[in-house]
């Protein structure tokens, strides 16, 4: 994965990137069913390696898919990430380890979901439970902003209407007569 | 064990068929690759299901090879058309 | 007629119902507009002076309004000081719009109804000022009669006057941002209250050093009052047309300024407070090097406003080192001389520009003989120049009796000093106009023949001269109020 | 603590959610426009309502969505200071929308309008959604709704610079937003609680750990970025510049305050019961960059050219006000950068209303257009001017009550040095505004001047409702401080 | 074009109904195993991108033009949003599905199939909205309105 | 060393990942390249997430027949949640770069910023 993820960022080919993006996200699929968390891997097969993969071949058909020579490091972000990273390693140092059937994480909140939400909510199926309902409302959110990227997408380049008689606006600018 | 080894051996199919992706060179090896590796997880997931005992998450699988199929088409139609909708048409009702 | 209160609302909104009224009649109505304006300051002068028999009689009618913020309202009190200063400006107002009528129409000036719409906003603050009863309100007029002036001095637009006006709106708004309004919050955080309370606020909740910054921040923060080195922005100014910088050397700006300081030392630090803190010194030294700085650069200018305008920022700094003295004696000169000086300060600035309206002339040196044309003009100059040198029968002879009474009393030989040399340097820059203009040949033939000014210039320079004169034969009304203000000052209550 | 569930806390947001999709099911551009017209007042009827019990009641109003108790389930919790952000972003949503419909018809495509409106709602929707939530990720799931529509609507601009702007700032927005979920991420690690008020209480137990000092960093990096904090701000003034009108006034007004709102969140009510500027060296890193902001971005305003960037670098100033209200850290501190966000929204609101009017009829973008503008626009021009009076912080204007309240905050935390720093920078933002006053009223016009096209009621109408409230608010400002003054004790209390 | 390319045309128009039989699946599946709303919607959007893919934008939009994706793209958010208002109207909270029907257990299941159904048809009309729109874009024929500077 | 760290590496490396993504974010040029980063930047967060939800011996969380340990399910609905945003995000992305790319007639953000300083200047200096 992590070749996957360095090999993108030295490829001047971007279909060859967009290529690799795809496998990097099938990777963390998988990394995903290794981890239990199935449902997510669910929707990263989905959107990663299918909805992304096939946008972004579309924005390159549309563009020029050979990315320009360019400087091989730059030293300004890299100490950046460096840094950023540096910060998050010396966080994690006090984490719970990975695996750790006590850490807070698993006694606070989720438990009740585990041991409840078969007879509160009804789905075997909880992270189903959890999404749809005790965090309904997230899950509200989330397809508000699918709603608002749909249209932002239809705002951003969508064509428009021919003009017909039956138009609604009558345009008033002069893009309106140009058609 | 028979699900470990079966599990270990697509991960070095996995493994082979990634070298050729970022090797490539032509766009076409890079293609052949990523297919393989998406049929190759698609067998992995399988295999895990099995080794962690719950098979019920074949769905997984089954989303994988379909999807797998739709982005190859795709890829390939970019590749041959360097585009994704033609012919796109000319319709009345636009998208706005 | 009204209750002090009342009246005290009356005289702040009235200049504003003036100045809507102005704005309404517009250009197209120009004599009904300029009715309008001299109606209003006739009716707001007779209201000041309605007050003026409450606050002799020892009143201090208070009118609070709403809070600002929590804790800290806008409120008004009328008290001898203010009372000194709201006649002054109300009072000169008047003859000012007369002036201004003959000046803005003989110089075919533009944009005539922004004129007068400002100024009356620039009167109304000015009134705001005079009654203030707490620092807040104070600045906040301040800060308004900073703003409504700015259109004033750039009235015509050209850059000349842009750049002025940038001097201007600069030093005064980042003296009072940057100074004033820190030493007020610093105050604030200090004692907990802006009232300006007989005796100060201070006494006890500040000492040593801090007296001293908080002074500074306060004398160089109230940029009006033109210490130097903060004094440039009042040459600069000098682009503004006549009547505005009658305005801003007579009747508001400088004298909000120096009543400022006043007001700060009377009741913000409280003499006591300052008598027994030797940290502030300096402010006699700094106060006296102005006026002998100033004067000699007066000298040395040979365009005539200019020339005024130092003699303007020497004379302020009479009223600042009066009021550091602290001497009670001497804060009745401090307060007598913000009258004094306006009075002739307004009349040599009309003769300025009844100097410009008539015959075109800037300069002192093309003044030679102009007083055979314009007679009335020259005398009245002559009464104004010496009122500024302080000499009999003028007003300035009786401030300057009195601050070098405080003077001696507290044995400060700087102070003594630095009146006498000023003096002298007054004589010294005023007199050879008065000489020329009366004694010297013209320069013969006069391109422009030219006689007196418009009548209605005449008029008001006449009224102003009349009044420097007046003031030393009836000193009774202010200087009443301020011996009133001294006992306030040293009794503490 | 568990009060009666309050069924307002819900439809301030929901409400102009489902405006959206219907909006976009209108297909039309004026239908679009009453329906968010409707939705918008009526948002801010609650949004009066809400704030009207807060002050009545001193209490937070809660509501349990899905009625599942939290931490299991979210939870709304509105307390003061999300009332004063509410009643922020939902009056400058309802008049920017009555200002909008003749500045989107003449800046916007006519058959994009609908689409506009919608895209506006969930704006509107999303900051309210974010000012409201009581759910550490379900303020996420908001504020990529609001971020996602700011960066359509910012794309709208009519010049090509609109669209990379909008995208440096999807780029950065991203950035930060992903920068947060790693802070909650690792918080949600330490604590096992998504719940603001059930962190808060299980926090102080892990508060010495690495890991809680890294979550609050990253928390406070990703919010930065949103915010446009001082060096985080590049993506800032090209979006303001170049996005319509209408965007930039809604967007200038709320989308920061609502981000710094978060900010104050975390600090004192995440991290509430520790006292997180004593455990954690923050307060220098946050004076630091306040500073910056404060005088660089002053300083690059007065170079602008171009009238909406200059004013963009201002709000990047101010927000240096406000994070240095906050990085005070008293009650006094906390009251100054709260009332400054209520403040500036007006102020700002009303100069961008005013550039927009002056954008509609005479097609200004940079302040050599401004030529002679005071007389060809009197109204618009004077608004602006009342607005640029607010910027300085001249007495009787909002700008002065905030820096009453900043400085006093400074000094009486003896902070002296701090307070002239304040009173020095301010003395830049008089450079700025007398720059364009001077030009607007002392450059003559030009010889082939056009006349102004005439700026319709129903735009100046806003621009002076708001010019006159931060002239109203500055003389008396009574209700902003206390209500100010009382969410800053609230929160100082850490709830 | 395509139209040489019979295979994949053949194996496309075999795969497409059970792709869409698979995304009803998934939806109603979701409390059970993996899967749910979003995903079918993906997969059920998905159907509609291999045929358009093979057979031509203009074509699929024939088939489910752009103004239909559209309103069933905000038709879902309405759904989801409608199950949280009726449940409002029933007094209950937002959300609370307990009232939705006579028993609380029932009431959720219902819920549940009701916001994920919502969820499946805004991401299904979302990407095909958004595939169209990328999809219809073409290289030189600018129709979008020309920027001014 | 390996001892005491060795349940952090999982972390680990999903920083290692986050911090590729990033650099590529903000150190490459080309617009498309930057959003890839951000894919790749946002999926190892994700990664991070799901790991701290995994228990040893644990399922996932479906309930079954004679299962005792399920790994914790919430963080699987946040990434899920999150997932979405991010497809959003990218989709809007794209759509801006497809608008660039016909405006300026590049992705490279170095020919780009220098067209954007020309208009700056014009504007600039436009009386």
């Amino acid at each position: 994965m992590a070749g996957t993820a360095i090999s993108m960022l030295w490829l001047r080919d971007l279909f060859a990137v967009v290529m690799l993006s795809g496998i990097y996200s099938l990777f963390a699929a998988v990394l995903y069913v290794v981890m239990d968390a199935v449902d997510v891997a669910f929707t990263e097969a989905a959107v990663g390696a299918g909805i992304s993969t096939v946008l972004m071949l579309g924005t390159l058909a549309l563009t020029k898919s050979k990315e320009r020579a360019h400087k091989k490091i730059s030293y300004g972000p890299l100490v950046l990430v460096l840094l950023t990273g540096g910060v998050l390693i010396y966080g994690t140092l006090d984490m719970p380890r990975y695996g750790d059937a006590n850490a807070p994480i698993h006694s606070h909140v989720a438990n009740r979901y585990i041991e409840k939400s078969g007879s509160e909510v009804g789905p075997p199926n909880i992270v189903t439970s959890v999404l749809a309902s005790y965090r309904g409302y997230d899950t509200l959110g989330e397809t508000a902003v699918v709603f608002t990227a749909a249209i932002g997408v239809l705002v951003i380049i969508g064509r428009r209407r021919k003009n017909k008689k039956d138009t609604p606006q009558a345009p008033k600018t002069k893009e309106g007569s140009t058609s | 064990m028979m699900f470990a080894t079966a599990a270990l051996g697509v991960i070095v199919a996995m493994a082979l068929a990634m070298f050729r992706a970022f090797a490539g060179p032509t766009v076409f090896d890079r293609i052949l690759a990523v297919n393989t590796a998406g049929t190759l997880t698609v067998v992995l997931i399988s295999v895990f299901g099995f080794l962690t005992e719950r098979p019920e998450f074949l769905d997984i699988a089954l989303l994988y090879a379909l999807i797998n199929f739709t982005g190859t088409v795709a890829v390939t139609k970019f590749v041959q058309f360097q585009g994704l909708g033609y012919p796109v048409g000319d319709h009345e009702d636009g998208d706005v | 007629m009204f209750t002090p209160e009342t009246s005290m609302l009356l005289a702040l909104l009235l200049p504003l119902v003036g100045g809507a009224f102005i704005l309404l009649l517009g250009e197209r109505n120009r004599n009904l507009r300029e009715a309008a304006t001299i109606l209003t300051s006739l009716v707001l002068f007779t209201v000041v002076v309605g007050l003026t028999t409450d606050v002799m009689s020892g009143a201090t009618p208070t009118l609070v309004m709403f809070d600002m913020v929590p804790g800290f309202a806008i409120s008004f009190t009328a008290e001898p000081l203010g009372q000194i200063f709201a006649l002054i400006a109300s009072g000169l107002w008047i003859i000012n719009s007369i002036y201004s009528i003959g000046y803005m129409r003989g110089n075919n000036e533009k944009n005539q109804t922004r004129f007068y719409l400002f100024f009356t906003i620039a009167i109304s603050s000015a009134i705001g000022i005079a009654y203030a009863g707490n620092m807040l309100t104070l600045f906040v007029f301040y800060e308004v009669l900073t703003l409504s002036t700015y259109p004033l001095v750039t009235h015509s637009g050209k850059p000349a006057a842009l750049a002025g006006g940038r001097m201007y709106l600069g030093i005064l708004m980042a003296t009072s941002i940057g100074l004033l309004f820190m030493g007020m919050m610093w105050t604030l955080s200090l004692t907990g209250t802006l009232e300006f309370t007989p005796g100060g606020i201070l006494a006890g909740k500040a000492e040593g050093p801090l007296v001293g910054v908080l002074l500074f921040l306060y004398m160089f923060g109230i940029g009006k009052a033109a210490l130097m080195p903060i004094h440039r922005w009042l040459p600069a100014a000098m682009v503004a047309p006549t009547p505005v910088s009658a305005l801003l050397h007579a009747v508001a700006v400088v004298k909000a300024g120096v009543f400022s300081v006043v007001k700060v030392i009377v009741y913000i630090f409280g003499i006591d407070l300052l008598n027994s803190e030797s940290s502030d010194n300096w402010l006699i030294y700094i106060a006296g090097y102005t006026i002998i700085a100033a004067s000699i650069i007066a000298l040395r200018q040979d365009n005539l406003k200019r020339r005024l305008a130092y003699s303007t920022v020497s004379q302020l700094s009479y009223v600042i080192l009066a009021a550091a003295i602290l001497a009670p004696i001497s804060i009745v000169g401090a307060a007598f001389h913000i009258a004094a000086h306006a009075f002739g300060k307004i009349t040599l600035f009309f003769a300025a520009g009844s100097i410009y309206t008539a015959a075109h002339k800037t300069e002192v040196s093309q003044l030679d003989g102009i007083g055979r044309r314009m007679p009335f003009t020259m005398a009245a100059f002559t009464i104004g120049a010496i009122s500024m040198i302080g000499l009999p029968p003028t007003a300035g002879f009786i401030s300057k009796w009195y601050i070098l009474s405080g003077a001696l009393e507290t044995g400060q030989m700087f102070a003594i000093g630095v009146i006498i040399i000023s003096t002298l340097l007054n004589a010294a820059y005023f007199l050879p106009i008065v000489y020329a203009a009366f004694f010297k040949p013209e320069v013969s033939p006069p391109k422009h023949p030219h006689g007196e000014a418009p009548l209605a210039i005449v008029i008001a320079i006449s009224l102003t001269a009349i009044g420097t004169m007046a003031l030393f034969f009836f000193p009774d009304i202010p200087l009443g109020l301020a011996q009133t203000l001294a006992q306030t000052a040293a009794g503490g209550n | 603590m568990t009060a009666e569930p309050n069924i307002f806390l819900i439809l301030l947001v929901i409400i102009p959610l489902m405006a959206a999709p219907i909006c976009v099911l209108t297909r039309n551009a004026n239908v679009a426009w009453s329906i968010s017209m409707a939705v918008a007042w009526a948002v801010l009827g609650i949004a009066i309502k809400l704030v009207m019990e807060l002050s009545a009641h001193d209490k937070v109003l809660y509501y349990r969505i899905g009625g599942w108790d939290a931490p299991w389930g979210i939870e709304y919790a509105l307390d003061k200071v999300g009332g004063l952000v509410i009643l922020v972003v939902a009056s400058i949503g309802a008049l920017t929308l009555t200002y909008a419909k003749r500045s989107v018809e003449k800046e916007i495509t006519s058959e994009r309008i609908y689409l506009f409106y919608a895209m506006l709602m969930l704006c509107i929707s999303g900051l309210l959604g974010i000012a409201i939530t009581g759910d550490a990720f379900n303020l996420f799931v908001f504020m990529e709704i609001s971020s996602l529509s700011s960066y359509v609507l910012i794309s709208l601009g009519k010049d090509k610079r609109a669209l990379t702007s909008a995208f440096n700032y999807l780029i950065m927005g991203t950035i930060g937003a992903t920068f947060y979920i790693i802070g909650v991420g690792m918080m949600y690690m330490m604590t096992g609680t998504l719940n603001i008020a059930d962190l808060s209480s299980i926090l102080p137990a892990v508060a010495d750990t690495r890991t809680i000092l890294v979550a609050l960093a990253f928390l406070t990096v990703g919010i930065s970025l949103k915010l446009a904090l001082f060096p985080l701000h590049m993506w800032l003034p090209g979006a303001y510049a170049f996005a319509p009108s209408v965007v930039t006034i809604f967007l200038a007004a709320t989308a920061t305050k609502v981000s710094l709102y978060v900010l104050i969140r975390i600090f004192f009510t995440m991290f509430g019961r520790i006292d997180v500027f004593e455990t954690f060296p923050l307060q220098p890193v946050l004076f630091g960059m306040a500073l910056a902001a404060m005088f660089i971005a002053s300083l690059a305003a007065i170079w602008q050219q171009n009238i909406k960037r200059m004013l963009a670098y201002s709000s990047i100033a101010q927000v240096g006000y406000m994070v240095l209200g906050i990085a005070i850290a008293t009650e006094a501190g906390l009251t100054g950068g709260i009332i400054h966000i209520f403040n500036h929204a007006l102020i700002k609101g009303s100069m961008f209303m005013a550039v927009g009017a002056m954008a509609f009829g005479l097609g200004v973008t940079t302040i050599n257009d401004m030529a002679g503008i005071g007389r060809r626009m009197p109204l618009v021009m004077a608004a602006f001017v009342v607005g640029g009076l607010g910027l300085i912080g001249i007495p009787l204007t909002v700008g002065f009550v905030s820096k009453w309240a900043l400085v006093s905050a400074a000094l009486d935390a003896e902070m002296w040095p701090l307070a002239a720093l304040i009173l020095l920078s301010s003395l830049l933002a008089v450079i700025y505004v007398w720059r364009v006053v001077e030009v607007a009223y002392m450059r003559p016009s030009p010889e082939n001047a056009k006349q102004p096209v005439q700026v319709p009621f129903s735009m100046l109408a806003p621009m002076w409702v708001l010019a006159l409230a931060s002239v109203w608010f500055g003389a008396n400002a009574t209700f902003t401080m206390d209500l100010a003054h009382s969410a800053a004790g609230h929160l100082m209390e850490g709830f | 074009m395509m139209h040489q390319k019979s295979v994949l045309r053949v194996v496309s128009k075999l795969l497409i109904p059970p792709i869409l039989l698979f995304a009803l699946y998934v939806q109603f599946h979701g409390d059970f195993g993996p899967g749910g709303g979003f995903q079918a919607g993906v997969i059920f959007a998905t159907a509609f991108i291999l045929y358009g893919l093979i057979f031509g934008v203009a074509t699929a939009r024939r088939v489910i033009p752009a103004a239909a994706t559209r309103t069933m793209l905000s038709l879902g958010l309405l759904l989801y949003g409608g199950t949280g208002i009726w449940s409002l109207l029933l007094g209950g909270e937002f959300l609370d599905y307990n009232l939705l029907a006579s028993t609380p257990s029932a009431g959720q299941h219902l819920g549940i199939l009701l916001v994920e159904f919502g969820v499946g048809m805004t991401v299904a009309g979302a990407m095909t909205t958004i595939f169209y729109t990328f999809a219809a874009q073409t290289l030189g024929g600018d129709d979008t309105p020309k920027e001014e500077v | 060393m390996f001892e005491i760290h060795a349940g952090l590496f999982n972390y680990w490396a999903a920083i290692a990942l986050m911090m590729v993504g990033f650099y590529i974010v903000i150190a490459q040029g080309n617009l498309i390249k930057k959003i890839v980063g951000l894919n790749i930047f946002q999926v190892a967060v994700f990664v991070f997430y799901i790991s701290m939800g995994k228990i040893d011996g644990g399922t996932a969380p479906i309930l079954g027949e004679g299962i005792k340990v399920y790994s914790n399910p919430l963080p699987h609905v946040l990434i899920l949640t999150a997932i979405v945003v991010g497809v959003a995000t990218t989709a809007l992305a794209l759509a801006l770069v497809v608008r660039i790319n016909r405006s300026y007639g590049t992705i490279e953000e170095r020919e780009i910023i220098e067209i954007n300083h020309a208009a700056d200047h014009d504007e600039d200096t436009r009386l």
